[in-house]
C-alpha cells in the first residue's frame, strides 16, 4: 500500500482537472463527464482515507456516491437530451434564459 | 377521543392527500370531496363545543415532545380554552361556507384552490390551538402561504400587486415576532423554562425595558394582521384583488388571528407594557373606525367598501381587548365572532352580484331589490348585522365592547368610537340604498337572476347565527367567561406594577413608610398573578 | 294575566314571521292582512287583559316584571329579556296596540293593490313589536332593542317604495338621525351605568333598580351629562331640533306608516323614555331647562314650517314636530303626566288625521289615475271642495283638527292646555317660564292656522282637480272609514280621562292612574323647586280663556285667507318674498345641514383615502418596494444566464474560502 | 516495485483526465474518461478494496459511460465547435492551480488522524473485502441502503418523463 498522501494528491489532481473542465467547456455532456471525475476524486479520496482508518464507512459512502451518480447520470442525460430537442444544441452558452 | 383536537386540525391535511388522487378535470368531485371535508372537520369540532366545560381551564390539551434542536425544545403543544374555542368553531364553520362559495366562482384551477383552501384551514385552526409559541408560529406563517397563492393566481386584474403586498405586510411583521419570540425564549432559560410553551412564559417576570420591546414587536405584527391603522393598506387591496372565498376566510378568519394573538399572546405575556401602550393602541383603534368609516363611506368599489368597514369593525374589537375588563374582552371576542359571520357574509353578497355582473362598482347597480327580492333581504339582514343593529350578533359585542371600555380609563375613546355607531350606518345604509333601492335603469341588470338554492344554502346558516348571536348570546358568552376572568386576572394587577418606577422612586424618598405597606421590593403586587397561575397553568412536561 | 305580558310583543312577531317568510306565496291579500291585523289585535286583546288587571289592584302594587329569558351576561354587567309592566307602559301598550290595530285594518284598505302588500304588513308587525319592546323593556338594553328596531322599521317602511331615489334618501337620513340619537343614548346608559357601577358598585341598567338606588344620584353635575344625552337620544328619535328634519322627509313612506310611526308611536318614544327615567331627568335642573327649551322652540319652529308647505302629508309633519315639541315641553317643566297624557291624545287626532289625510290621498290619486294625470295626489293646491265626495273622511278629519287646535271639549284642548298651564306655573324655570309659556301659546296660534288652512284648502272651496276627474273622486271603503270614525270618536272624547281639576266635572283619571309612576320624580323635584305663590284658580280659567281666543284668532285667519278672500296669501307671500321663501324652503336647515356635515365629511373621506391611504401611506409602503426593486436593479445584471459564470463564482468562492482557512 | 507502478498508473490517470478535457470530440473525452476510471479502479485494488474496484468498473466504466457515448450517438454531436475557448480556460486553469495549491498544502501540512478501526490489511485478507463491506452495509448502513433503491426509482421516473416529453 502507498503513502495516504500520494492518494490524496492525485485525487486532487483529478478534481482539479475536473474543475477545470467545469469551467472551460461548452459542451453538456463534457462538463457532464467532468463532473464524474470530480466524484470520483471524492470516491478516491474516501477510499484512501478508509483503508488508513482501517473502517469501512468511507467505502460505503463511495458506494452511496456512485448510486447517487447514476441517478444523476440518467436524469442529467435526460435532461441533456430533452434540452437538445428544444434547441437543436447542446452547448451551455444556448442555456441563459436563466437570467434577468 | 383525546386527540379530537388533532384530528380537526389535520383533516383538511387528508383531504388534501385525498383530493391529489383525484384527477384535476373532475371538478364536481374535487368540490364536494373539499365540502365533504369541511363539513366533516365542522362536525368534529363540534365534538369539542359539546365537549368544552366552561371553565377557565385549558383542555383537550395533547403534548408531545417535538423538535429538540440543541437549546431549542419545541413541543406538539396544543388545547384549546374558552377564548380560542369559538374561533376554532368560527373556521371550521365558515369552511365549508366558503367552500360552497366557489363551485360556479373558480373554474380554473380547480384542485390547486381546493387544495389550498383546506391547508388554509389546517394552518389557522393549528394557529388557534397551540400553545408552543414556536408551533404558534409554524401555523402562523402556513397561513400566510395559501392565501398569498389565493389571492395572486385566481385574484382580479391587480392580483399579483396584492399578493405581493399582503406577502410583504404580513412577512414584516412575522419576523419581527420571530426575533421577539426567540429573544423572549433566551430571557425564559435564564429564568429555568426549557421550551417554547406559552404558559411557561407567563410566570416570567420580565422587566419593563424588556416587556416594551417584545410587546412591540408581537404588537407590530399582530397590528399588521388586525389590520389597525396605519398599516392597514394592504387589507383593501387583498379584499378586492382575492377570490369570494378567499376574501370571506381573509375577513372571517385570517384577521382574527391579529387580534387574538393580541388576546393570547401580546396582552398576557407583556402585562405592563400592554398597560403603558394602552392608550396609543386605543387612540389607533378609535382613528381605525372613524377613519376607516370615512373612507369606506366614498368608496367606489362595494368590495373595498366592505373591506374598509372591517378595519373599522376590528377597532372596535381592539377598543374592547384593551379595555382590560372582562366585559370589553368578552365583547372583543364576541365581536370577532361576529365581524366574522357578518363581514363573511357581505362579502358573499358581494360575490353573488360580482358572479353575475362581473363588476363591483356601485354605480354600476341600482334597483336591485326590484329584480332580486330574496338577495336584497339577505344583504339587508347582513347590513343591518354589520351596522350593530340590536337582535343581531353586531350588537351584543359592539355594546359590551363600548361599555367595557367607557368602564376602563378609556372613557373618551369610547365616546369617539361610540360616533363610530352613526358612521357605519351611513356607509352601510348608502351603499345599500345605492344597490337596491332605486329605479333598475341599467339594462344589463334587469335580466338578473335572483339566488339560487345553493347560494341561499350558503347564507341560511350565516343569517341564523347572526339572529342567534343577537338574541340569545348567553351560551358563548358563558363558555369564554371563566378564561377571561382568568385573563383579566392576569393582567389587571399590572397597573399596579406598571407604576413601579415612579413608586419606587418615590419610595427611596420616604423609605419607611411605604415599605411596611406590605409591598415587598422589586416586585410590588405581583403576588396575584403568580398565585392565579400557578392553578390552571398545565404543565407541559406532566400533560402526556 | 301579568304573567303573560310577553304574548304582547310576540303576535306581531309571529305575524311578521308568517307574513314575511310566507307572504309572497300566500297572495291573498285577506289572509295577509288578517293575519297581520288580527296578530296585533290579539296583542291589543292581552294589553287590555294587563290594564284590567291592573286596575283591580292598589296604585302601590301596580309594578311587575317578567323575565323572559337571559339575554347579556357578561361579568357585573346583566341584561335580560325582560318586560316591565307598570301604568306608564300600560298607557302605551294600550295606544301602540290599539292605534296599531286600527292602522292594520285600515292598511288592508288602503294598500290594497300594491305590489310589496306582504312586505308591508310583515314591516308593520315588526315594527309593532319593536315599539311593544321599546315600551315592555325591564332594562335599558331591552329599551334600546325596541328603540332600534323602530329605527329599522321606519327605514324599511320609509323606503317601501325603493324604486323613488326620494323614498330611499329619506328612509337613510331618518335612520342615520336616529343613530345620532342612539349615539346619545348609548353614551347616557354607559355613563349612567359607569356611574352607578363605579361610585356605590350597583351595576345595573334596570329600570326598576336604578329607580331603588336614585335617590344616589347627585343633583346636576354626571346626572346632566346623562340625561343631556338621553335628550340627545330623544332627540333623535322623536325629531326635535336639532334632528327633526328626517321626519318630514319620511312622509315617503305609505300614509298608514306616516299614521302609525311617524305620529302616533314611534317618534313618541322619547317622551315615553324621559317619563320612564323620570326620576333621573328631574335630577337635574339644567337637563329640564333644556328640555323645556328645545321642546318649545321645536314647537313654535315646526308651526313656522307649516304654515308654508302645501303637500297634505308635510304639513302634518311639521304638525307633529311641533306637538310633540309640546310634549318635551311638559316634560321639561316637570308636567310628566301632562306630557305623557297628550302623547295619547295626539296619537289619536293625529293619526287620524294622517289616516284621513291617506283617505283623501286614496282617492285622489284614484281619480288622476284614472284620467292618466301626472298631478301631485298629496298636493293641496289640486285639492278644494273635497267634503261633499268624503263626507265620512271630512267629518273624522275636521273633529280631529278641531281638537288639535285645542277648541275646548274636545281631547287636545285639555292636554294641550294643561302643558301650557305647567310651563307657566311650574316651580323650576323661574322668569323662563313666562316665555316657555309665550313660545307656547304662539305655537298654538300657528297650530290653529295651519291646521284650519289645510282643511280649508283640502274640504272647502272650489274643487281645483281637472274636472274631468271629478267624478272619481268618492269615499273611501269601509274598510278605511272605520278606523277613521273609532280614532275621530277617540279625538273627541278621549281628553275626558284627563280632565284638568279645575273643573271639578270629573276626577283627573290620568293623573291618578301615573301618579305611581312620577310620584318619586315629583319629590325630587320638590328639592330644588322654587315655591312662589301658588297661581290662583283665577289666573288658570284666565290663561285657558286666552288660548281658546288664541285658537279661535287663528283659525278666523285661516278662514279669512283660504277660504273668504283667496288672494291674501298670494298678497302675503309678494309682500315677503325672502320669508315666505325661507318658510317654504324648511329655513334651510337641510342645505344648512348638508354645508355643515353632510359635504366635509365625505370631502374628508375623499382626502383620506386618495389623499392619505393611497398618498401616504401606500406611497411609503411602495416607495421602500421601489427602492429595494431599484437597488436590485442593479445586482441583478450579475445574473448573466450563463452557467459557467455560476460555475465559475461558485469555484472561486470555494478556493477562495479554503485558502483564506489555510493562510490565515 | 509499488511505487513505480503507483507512478505509471497516475501518469496514465493525470494524461487520459487531461485528454478528457482537450479531445474535442466528445467521443474521445468519453473513451479518455473510461481510461482514467480504470485507473481509479486499479487504486482501489492497490488500496485492498477489489469490490470498489470492480464496482467501479462495472458501474462507471461500464454502465454510466455507456449510457453517455450512447447520448452522444445519438444527438450525433461530433466536434465541439467552441470558438472563443482561451480566456475562459485561463480563469479555469487558475482555479484549478489553486485548487490543487491548496489541497495539496492542505495534505502535507494536515496529519491524518491513526487508525481506529478494526479493519486492517490483515483482516481484509483474511475475511475478504467484500463480505466485510457486505456486512457493513446490510447492518449499520441498512436504511441508507434501502432508501437509495427510492433514490433510483425516482431518477428513473424523472428520466422516463423528461426524456419521453417535449418540454
Amino acid at each position: 500500500m502507498e503513502n495516504l498522501n500520494s492518494y490524496l494528491i492525485m485525487s486532487a489532481i483529478l478534481f482539479a482537472i475536473g474543475t477545470i473542465g467545469v469551467l472551460t467547456r461548452k459542451n453538456v455532456i463534457v462538463i457532464f463527464m467532468c463532473v464524474e471525475m470530480m466524484l470520483n476524486a471524492a470516491n478516491l479520496s474516501f477510499v484512501a482515507f478508509s483503508r488508513h482508518l482501517g473502517n469501512m464507512d468511507g467505502q460505503i459512502f463511495v458506494f452511496f456516491i456512485m448510486t447517487v451518480a447514476a441517478a444523476e447520470a440518467a436524469v442529467g442525460l435526460a435532461l441533456i437530451i430533452a434540452f437538445y430537442n428544444n434547441k437543436e444544441s447542446i452547448d451551455v452558452d444556448d442555456v441563459s434564459i436563466m437570467k434577468w | 377521543m383525546s386527540n379530537v383536537l388533532s384530528l380537526t386540525t389535520f383533516l383538511p391535511i387528508l383531504g388534501v392527500l385525498l383530493l391529489l388522487f383525484i384527477p384535476k378535470d373532475s371538478k364536481g368531485v374535487l368540490r364536494n370531496v373539499t365540502l365533504a371535508v369541511t363539513v366533516v372537520t365542522f362536525l368534529v369540532s363540534l365534538i369539542i363545543l359539546t365537549g368544552f366545560q366552561a371553565n377557565a381551564e385549558f383542555q383537550f390539551a395533547e403534548n408531545v415532545p417535538w423538535i429538540a434542536a440543541g437549546p431549542f425544545i419545541m413541543r406538539y403543544n396544543i388545547a384549546v380554552d374558552g377564548i380560542s374555542l369559538w374561533l376554532v368553531i368560527l373556521t371550521t364553520f365558515i369552511m365549508p361556507i366558503a367552500v360552497l362559495s366557489t363551485y360556479t366562482a373558480v373554474e380554473e384551477k380547480v384542485k390547486e384552490y381546493m387544495i389550498c383552501l383546506l391547508l388554509l384551514e389546517t394552518g389557522m385552526l393549528g394557529a388557534f390551538i397551540s400553545l408552543d409559541l414556536f408551533l404558534f408560529y409554524i401555523f402562523w406563517e402556513v397561513m400566510l402561504i395559501p392565501m398569498y397563492f389565493m389571492i395572486g393566481i385566481w385574484g382580479g386584474k391587480n392580483k399579483i400587486y396584492a399578493a405581493v403586498k399582503f406577502f410583504i405586510y404580513t412577512m414584516v411583521g412575522s419576523l419581527l415576532m420571530l426575533v421577539a419570540l426567540i429573544f423572549l425564549y433566551f430571557k425564559g432559560m435564564e429564568a429555568g423554562i426549557t421550551d417554547f410553551g406559552l404558559l411557561n412564559f407567563f410566570s416570567l417576570k420580565l422587566d419593563m425595558a424588556t416587556q416594551i420591546w417584545l410587546f412591540l414587536a408581537f404588537a407590530f405584527a399582530f397590528a399588521i394582521k388586525v389590520p389597525m391603522f396605519p398599516l392597514h393598506t394592504w387589507l383593501p387591496d387583498a379584499h378586492t384583488e382575492a377570490p369570494t372565498a378567499g376574501s370571506v376566510i381573509l375577513a372571517a378568519v385570517l384577521l382574527k388571528m391579529g387580534t387574538y394573538g393580541y388576546v393570547r399572546f401580546a396582552i398576557p405575556l407583556f402585562p405592563d407594557a400592554a398597560h403603558k401602550f394602552a392608550p396609543l393602541i386605543a387612540t389607533l383603534a378609535v382613528i381605525g373606525i372613524i377613519y376607516a368609516a370615512l373612507v369606506a363611506m366614498v368608496q367606489e368599489d362595494v368590495k373595498k367598501l366592505v373591506a374598509y368597514s372591517s378595519v373599522a369593525h376590528l377597532g372596535f374589537v381592539m377598543l374592547g381587548v384593551f379595555a382590560f375588563n372582562v366585559e370589553g374582552i368578552t365583547g372583543g371576542m364576541l365581536q370577532m365572532l361576529n365581524h366574522g359571520i357578518s363581514t363573511g357574509a357581505l362579502f358573499l353578497i358581494v360575490g353573488f352580484i360580482y358572479e353575475r355582473r362581473h363588476t363591483r362598482l356601485i354605480t354600476d347597480f341600482g334597483g336591485l331589490s326590484k329584480q332580486m327580492p330574496i338577495f336584497a333581504t339577505i344583504f339587508m339582514i347582513v347590513t343591518f348585522s354589520s351596522v350593530g343593529l340590536p337582535g343581531t350578533n353586531g350588537f351584543v359585542g359592539e355594546f359590551l365592547i363600548l361599555l367595557g371600555a367607557f368602564e376602563s380609563q378609556l372613557r373618551w375613546w369610547t365616546i369617539v368610537a361610540t360616533s363610530g355607531v352613526i358612521l357605519s350606518a351611513v356607509y352601510m345604509l348608502w351603499v345599500f340604498q345605492r344597490v337596491m333601492f332605486g329605479e333598475l335603469d341599467n339594462p344589463k341588470n334587469q335580466k338578473l337572476l335572483d339566488l339560487n338554492a345553493r347560494e341561499i344554502a350558503i347564507m341560511v346558516p350565516l343569517l341564523v347565527m347572526i339572529f342567534f348571536m343577537g338574541l340569545y348570546p348567553k351560551p358563548f358568552i358563558d363558555k369564554m367567561d371563566p378564561a377571561i376572568k382568568k385573563l383579566v386576572a392576569q393582567v389587571r394587577v399590572a397597573p399596579v406594577n406598571a407604576q413601579t418606577m415612579p413608586v419606587e422612586a418615590v419610595s427611596q424618598k420616604m423609605p419607611a413608610g411605604y415599605q411596611e405597606n406590605g409591598m415587598p421590593p422589586g416586585h410590588p403586587g405581583m403576588e396575584t398573578p403568580s398565585a392565579s397561575q400557578a392553578a390552571p397553568a398545565v404543565n407541559p412536561h406532566d400533560a402526556k | 294575566m301579568f304573567d303573560n305580558v310577553w304574548l304582547i310583543p310576540l303576535f306581531p312577531l309571529i305575524g311578521f314571521l308568517i307574513n314575511g317568510l310566507f307572504g309572497k306565496k300566500i297572495k291573498n291579500e285577506a289572509v295577509i292582512g288578517g293575519i297581520g291585523t288580527l296578530m296585533i289585535f290579539f296583542s291589543f286583546l292581552v294589553s287590555c287583559g294587563i290594564l284590567m288587571q291592573m286596575i283591580g289592584l292598589p296604585p302601590e302594587q301596580r309594578v311587575f316584571e317578567k323575565v323572559v329569558f337571559p339575554w347579556i351576561h357578561c361579568g357585573n354587567f346583566k341584561a335580560d329579556m325582560a318586560f316591565l309592566v307598570d301604568p306608564l307602559s300600560c298607557v302605551m301598550i294600550m295606544v301602540v296596540t290599539g292605534v296599531g290595530s286600527l292602522i292594520h285594518l285600515y292598511s288592508i284598505g288602503y294598500m290594497h293593490g300594491e305590489e310589496g302588500f306582504y312586505r308591508f304588513f310583515a314591516y308593520l308587525n315588526l315594527f309593532c313589536m319593536s315599539m311593544l319592546l321599546l315600551v315592555l323593556g325591564s332594562n335599558m338594553l331591552v329599551m334600546f332593542i325596541g328603540w332600534e328596531g323602530v329605527g329599522l322599521c321606519s327605514y324599511l317602511l320609509i323606503g317601501y317604495y325603493f324604486h323613488k331615489k326620494s323614498a330611499g334618501d329619506a328612509a337613510k337620513k331618518a335612520f342615520v338621525m336616529n343613530r345620532v340619537g342612539d349615539f346619545g343614548f348609548l353614551i347616557g346608559l354607559f355613563t349612567l351605568y359607569w356611574w352607578f357601577g363605579s361610585n356605590h358598585n350597583i351595576w345595573t341598567i334596570n329600570f326598576t333598580e336604578i329607580k331603588a338606588a336614585s335617590h344616589l344620584l347627585p343633583y346636576g353635575g354626571v346626572v346632566t351629562v346623562a340625561t343631556l344625552c338621553f335628550f340627545v337620544g330623544a332627540t333623535g328619535k322623536s325629531a326635535q331640533i336639532p334632528l327633526f328634519t328626517w321626519l318630514p322627509d319620511a312622509m315617503e313612506g305609505p300614509t298608514p306608516v306616516s299614521a302609525l310611526i311617524h305620529a302616533a308611536t314611534m317618534v313618541t318614544a322619547g317622551v315615553y323614555m324621559i317619563g320612564r327615567m323620570s326620576f333621573v331627568f328631574i335630577k337635574s335642573p339644567e337637563t329640564m331647562m333644556v328640555i323645556a327649551v328645545v321642546g318649545a322652540a321645536t314647537a313654535i319652529f315646526a308651526a313656522t314650517i307649516g304654515t308654508a308647505q302645501n303637500d297634505i302629508k308635510r304639513v302634518l309633519a311639521y304638525s307633529t314636530v311641533s306637538q310633540l315639541g309640546y310634549m318635551f315641553l311638559a316634560m321639561g317643566v316637570g308636567a310628566f303626566t301632562a306630557g305623557i297624557f297628550h302623547l295619547m291624545t295626539h296619537a289619536f287626532f293625529k293619526a287620524c288625521l294622517f289616516l284621513g289625510s291617506g283617505s283623501v290621498i286614496h282617492s285622489m290619486h284614484h281619480a288622476l289615475h284614472k284620467i292618466h294625470s301626472h298631478d301631485d295626489a298629496q298636493d293641496m293646491r289640486n285639492m278644494g271642495g273635497l267634503r261633499k265626495a268624503m263626507p265620512i273622511t271630512f267629518i273624522t278629519f275636521l273633529v280631529s283638527t278641531i281638537a288639535i287646535s285645542g277648541i275646548p271639549g274636545f281631547s287636545g284642548f285639555f292636554s294641550k292646555d294643561e302643558i301650557l298651564w305647567m310651563s307657566f306655573s311650574n316651580a323650576y324655570h323661574g322668569n323662563l317660564n313666562i316665555v316657555l309659556w309665550g313660545i307656547g301659546a304662539a305655537a298654538a296660534l300657528l297650530t290653529a292656522f295651519y291646521m284650519f288652512r289645510l282643511v280649508f284648502m283640502t274640504f272647502f272651496g272650489e274643487c281645483r282637480i281637472k274636472p274631468e276627474a271629478k267624478s272619481y273622486l268618492h269615499e273611501s271603503p269601509l274598510v278605511i272609514t272605520i278606523p277613521l270614525m273609532v280614532l275621530g270618536v277617540l279625538a273627541a272624547v278621549g281628553g275626558y280621562l284627563g280632565m284638568p281639576k279645575i273643573f271639578g266635572m270629573l276626577p283627573n283619571y290620568f293623573e291618578h292612574w301615573l301618579e305611581p309612576v312620577f310620584e318619586l320624580a315629583t319629590e325630587y323635584g320638590s328639592k330644588y323647586a322654587q315655591h312662589g305663590a301658588h297661581p290662583s284658580h283665577t289666573l288658570e280659567w284666565g290663561l285657558m280663556g286666552l288660548s281658546v281666543v288664541i285658537a279661535l284668532v287663528g283659525i278666523a285667519t285661516a278662514f279669512t285667507m283660504y277660504v273668504k278672500n283667496t288672494e291674501l296669501p298670494g298678497k302675503f307671500v309678494a309682500t315677503f318674498p325672502a320669508l315666505h321663501r325661507a318658510v317654504y324652503n324648511k329655513w334651510y336647515v337641510d342645505e344648512l345641514y348638508d354645508f355643515l356635515f353632510v359635504n366635509p365629511c365625505k370631502a374628508l373621506g375623499q382626502f383620506l383615502w386618495k389623499g392619505f391611504d393611497i398618498v401616504i401611506v401606500d406611497g411609503v409602503v411602495n416607495g421602500v418596494a421601489n427602492v429595494v426593486m431599484g437597488i436590485s436593479g442593479i445586482f441583478r445584471y450579475m445574473q448573466s444566464g450563463y452557467i459557467y459564470n455560476y460555475a465559475f463564482s461558485m469555484a472561486l468562492g470555494v478556493v477562495v474560502m479554503l485558502g483564506y482557512y489555510i493562510f490565515k | 516495485m509499488e511505487t513505480l507502478f503507483f507512478l505509471i498508473i497516475s501518469f496514465v490517470a493525470i494524461v487520459s483526465a487531461i485528454l478528457v478535457i482537450t479531445c474535442k470530440n466528445p467521443i474521445n473525452s468519453a473513451l479518455a474518461l473510461i481510461m482514467t476510471f480504470f485507473c481509479l479502479a486499479t487504486y482501489y485494488v492497490m488500496l485492498d478494496a477489489p469490490f470498489m474496484a470492480a464496482v467501479q468498473v462495472m458501474v462507471y466504466a461500464g454502465a454510466i459511460m455507456v449510457l453517455m457515448v450512447f447520448t452522444i450517438m445519438l444527438l450525433n454531436i461530433r466536434v465541439d465547435s467552441s470558438k472563443k475557448h482561451s480566456h475562459k480556460l485561463v480563469f479555469g486553469s487558475i482555479i484549478g492551480f489553486f485548487t490543487v495549491l491548496n489541497s495539496i498544502i492542505v495534505i502535507v501540512k494536515g496529519r491524518a488522524a491513526l487508525p481506529t478501526g478494526p479493519y486492517s490489511g490483515e483482516m481484509i485478507q483474511k475475511f475478504g473485502h467484500t463480505e466485510l463491506i457486505g456486512r457493513e452495509m446490510f447492518t449499520n448502513f441498512l436504511l441508507p441502503f434501502e432508501v437509495t433503491s427510492i433514490l433510483l426509482l425516482v431518477a428513473i421516473v424523472g428520466a422516463v418523463i423528461l426524456a419521453k416529453k417535449k418540454i
